[in-house]
């Protein structure tokens, strides 16, 4: 599902955000990222959805290496993957109800389909009292879930999720897992940045770890911190 | 671009426009207060060329024949032939002496058995006219005197004319660019107000065409209600100058009715359209980038 | 505002103007083109007016005097002293019947004891004569037999004149208000655009006047390097112009000097600062209210 | 220190944010502010800096009741008081350094004090090597950081933390309690909303619990959750 191999990206400004980084994620697998603060996960998930483009190394997504794509095909990969973004990334004009459509007009969705899809999606994060406020007009954690509802809306094959539960309590927290549990169980490929060291424990999922840069650890069913 | 893409087009350029209203409305001023400055200045130097037109029906040559001439009919022809030449009136000595002393406020000037003055035409002009070129040709011309202007200002005029004309449509053209421009700009800074949200929707997967149809119809829409507003104003101005001057409509020929209300509007229309959505696409082609 | 703070605030100013500096080469643009358009429209304005100026002094008007007239130079006093009279000529008969002459190409037309002319006068006026008047008032000199326009042309001339000068100062004002709108919206523009970053300088305790000045002094810089650009393109453009139908000057006589260079200089910068500095005070005036 | 009396919000589109909420917080305290997503925390500490008003109730702040202030107080108001927001607002077009100097420069500093002391306080959230890029090149939790930074270089009488170890790591979240707790003994009073359990049982702070807009608990020294 996801090759990533020598992998390395250094920004403009001589960041070296990544370092050779080799991994392997296969289909229908659920990956923790964990890592320091600037450890270079985020961008490691800007290099899926081609965001960035690596310094080096190959980076391949459903057999295809997204290296060479053109602006169409970019277009194309971003379809079959899901975000939920670090900051949300809400389009601040359009109403929570819009933001999760918007996902849905883009790939043509025909118009009937639509509607019960995104109301469907935003009970499941909770937000359907908030189906026609602004994000302006959201709490963090509700902006937050906005985001999530977006990027399951079209059942993805490959969800990236970066720190989807950084503005949440640890209820919805748990609510959120169990829903994105529930959408890998159905097919989707997860792959999700986080810090909360509850979760990962609690769930003992595949836990690849980052360090300036570099993978320090890749162990198949483990918790936030090596076993100590 | 399916059908129901275009509502869906539209309809989101619609909603942009609402929800940015404040942006909106502030570039569509400009557009306007840029397009009813253009149309302004159409209006004035279509007046001008008007109004040299008429001038220019004013100017005349006057052509003396040698005394001992008598074949007047023929000479006339020959003028009548020249290129450059519109009309040729023949104004006998008699006919000469009556104008003259009209001139002079009815005083008898000469006893008709003495009238001094040469047998003469009278020249007319196109507006191709060449005044040297055909001072050459009527001089060639066997019987003919001497060339003179028939009023003294008609060099003046004639270079003035030119002049006016070639101006007007220079300073015309530099507005247009002008508008162009403004226009155009006017549009990139909404559209750089907005960057970030096109970015976001290319993350979501949208295709550059997906992103950029909103917009460009935005930008159309912004152009054709700036070229709209711009063109009301001009009109209703404009109608209403027409009718507080129609008492020096004797010395002031002001263009009315459709020909000129068409050249406006389709001018500032088309303006309007053109410039928004051009000014829409490139600023759209930098911000696509990502 | 103590001196360190100015200081500050212009470097802020600066800053902003450089970090955003898409925005602000657009913004400057826009206000260059306008800037432009109006220095165009007041170069042509001042020419229209020295033009006119010259043009007026060709004004003539021919005074008659009865055949039994004795006292010419009375009369001539008489008419010096009316409103509007600018130059007085006598012209006797004899002198009358040769310029009559040249007109017709030196035909010797009458015989000196047979002269039918009268005397009369030609007058010149002054920008400020009222014909209407005047003609009134020289009718009313006794031995004044008839006045008439010296030449085809006065009363055309004299209506043209008005209103090329009164026309060319209206587009201008136009042309002015147009360009203060454009000037003031585009600034508004740009400050839209950073509406935010005000919100969060607000919240981190800055005062009104802390945020505004920085923008206020950006306005400016954009409003004075805008005016700078327009006028440099102007003063090159126009005399390069100048130089270029310097062969035409008999027929076009250009404005040149420093008169016309200073008006267009003071002009366009004081413009620039004011309106820059104008667009940025009612525009911060809005997102201020945070 | 802080003193609300029925404090209740209603914003514009008739979402009850804050329901007759009365508590007092002394100088020197330190508390925690939970609840759940959409509880009304971040609209709380919205309402101490003056960034919205109160539909009805009392909110005083250093014994000024800030309902009614002019223009020039809110300013003032807002220069004692630190806030690291939920979503950073950062400026964008200023470097890190200048973000956080532009809060001295506010207050009038003199340029010779601003040096060292941003320096000092960039060098305390470990950022000193990311001085001079902009926001937009930083981390999630870098750029809370930078929050955080700013919020502290002037010495608040008051410190507002919204969520501020949500994109953080366990480990660099530490170190930024401990930094607070620092700030907090030396007579600074921190108000801090957090959905991060581990903390707040672990510090055994008093803690202020919020539901739907109610206060529904206040425990002097407690957990994140009710005991059970
Ligand atoms: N656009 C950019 N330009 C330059 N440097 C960048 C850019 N984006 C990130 N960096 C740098 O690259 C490094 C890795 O950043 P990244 O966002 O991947 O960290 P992260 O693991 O997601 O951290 P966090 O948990 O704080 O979100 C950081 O040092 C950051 O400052
Ligand atoms: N500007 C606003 N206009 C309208 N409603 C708002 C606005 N801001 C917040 N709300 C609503 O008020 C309620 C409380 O929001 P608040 O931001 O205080 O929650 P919170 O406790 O900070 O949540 P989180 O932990 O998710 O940040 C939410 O239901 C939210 O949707
Ligand atoms: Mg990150
Ligand atoms: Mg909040």
């Amino acid at each position: 599902m996801l090759i990533a191999k020598k992998l390395t990206k250094i920004f403009n400004n001589g960041v070296l955000a990544l370092n050779e980084v080799s991994l392997t994620v296969d289909k229908g697998e659920f990956v923790f990222l964990v890592g320091a603060s600037g450890a270079g996960k985020s961008t490691f998930l800007n290099l899926v959805i081609r965001q960035e483009v690596p310094t080096s190394g190959v980076i391949s997504v459903n057999q295809q290496n997204i290296a060479y794509l053109k602006k169409k095909e970019i277009a194309y990969l971003r379809r079959c993957i899901g975000v939920i973004f670090q900051d949300y990334k809400l389009l601040p004009q359009k109403t929570v109800y819009e933001n999760v459509s918007f996902a849905m007009e883009v790939i043509g969705t025909k118009a009937k389909v639509i509607k019960p899809r995104v109301y469907t999606v935003l009970e499941l994060v909770g937000l359907l009292n908030k189906a026609h406020v602004l994000p302006s007009e959201l709490s963090g954690g509700q902006q937050q879930r906005v985001c999530l509802a977006r990027a399951i809306v079209n059942r993805p094959l490959l969800l990236l999720a970066d720190e989807p539960t950084g503005n949440l309590d640890p209820d919805t927290s748990w609510e959120i897992m169990d829903l994105l549990s529930e959408i890998n169980k159905r097919g989707t490929t997860i792959v999700m940045a986080t810090h909360n060291r509850e979760i990962v424990d609690g769930l003992q999922k595949r836990v690849i770890a980052l360090d300036r840069g570099r993978l320090v650890r890749d162990t198949p069913k483990g918790g936030y911190a090596l076993e100590t | 671009m399916k059908p129901r893409s275009f509502f869906y087009f539209l309809h989101e350029a619609l909603l942009g426009l609402v929800r940015n209203r404040l942006m909106s409305l502030t570039a569509m001023g400009i557009i306007t207060v840029g397009l009813f400055l253009f149309g302004l200045f159409l209006l004035v130097t279509a007046n001008l060329q008007y109004f040299t037109d008429l001038a220019w029906g004013e100017i005349e040559l006057r052509v003396f024949l040698k005394p001992a001439v008598t074949n007047q009919a023929a000479i006339g022809k020959q003028l009548s032939a020249l290129p450059g030449v519109q009309s040729v009136t023949y104004i006998s000595k008699a006919e000469g002496a009556v104008s003259l002393e009209k001139m002079f406020n009815n005083n008898h000037l000469f006893l008709d058995e003495e009238n001094p003055l040469p047998d003469a035409f009278n020249l007319t002009l196109t507006k191709t006219a060449d005044p040297e070129e055909l001072t050459r040709l009527v001089t060639a011309i066997p019987g003919i005197d001497e060339i003179v202007f028939g009023q003294d200002f008609v060099k003046f005029m004639e270079i003035a004319i030119r002049l006016v004309m070639v101006a007007g449509l220079i300073l015309l053209f530099l507005t247009g660019l002008a508008v162009l421009y403004i226009v155009v700009n006017t549009i990139q800074l909404t559209v750089y107000a907005r960057r970030k949200e096109i970015e976001i929707m290319k993350l979501v997967g949208a295709t550059d065409a997906f992103v950029r149809w909103p917009f460009l119809l935005e930008g159309i829409i912004l152009g054709l209600l700036g070229a709209g507003l711009a063109l009301l104003l001009l009109r209703e101005g404009y109608t209403y100058l027409v009718f507080r001057l129609q008492h020096y409509r004797r010395f002031l020929p002001l263009l009315t009715g459709k020909e000129i209300n068409l050249t406006l509007t389709v001018s500032l229309l088309s303006m309007g359209l053109f410039f928004g959505g051009f000014g829409s696409h490139i600023s759209l082609k930098r911000y696509l980038k990502v």
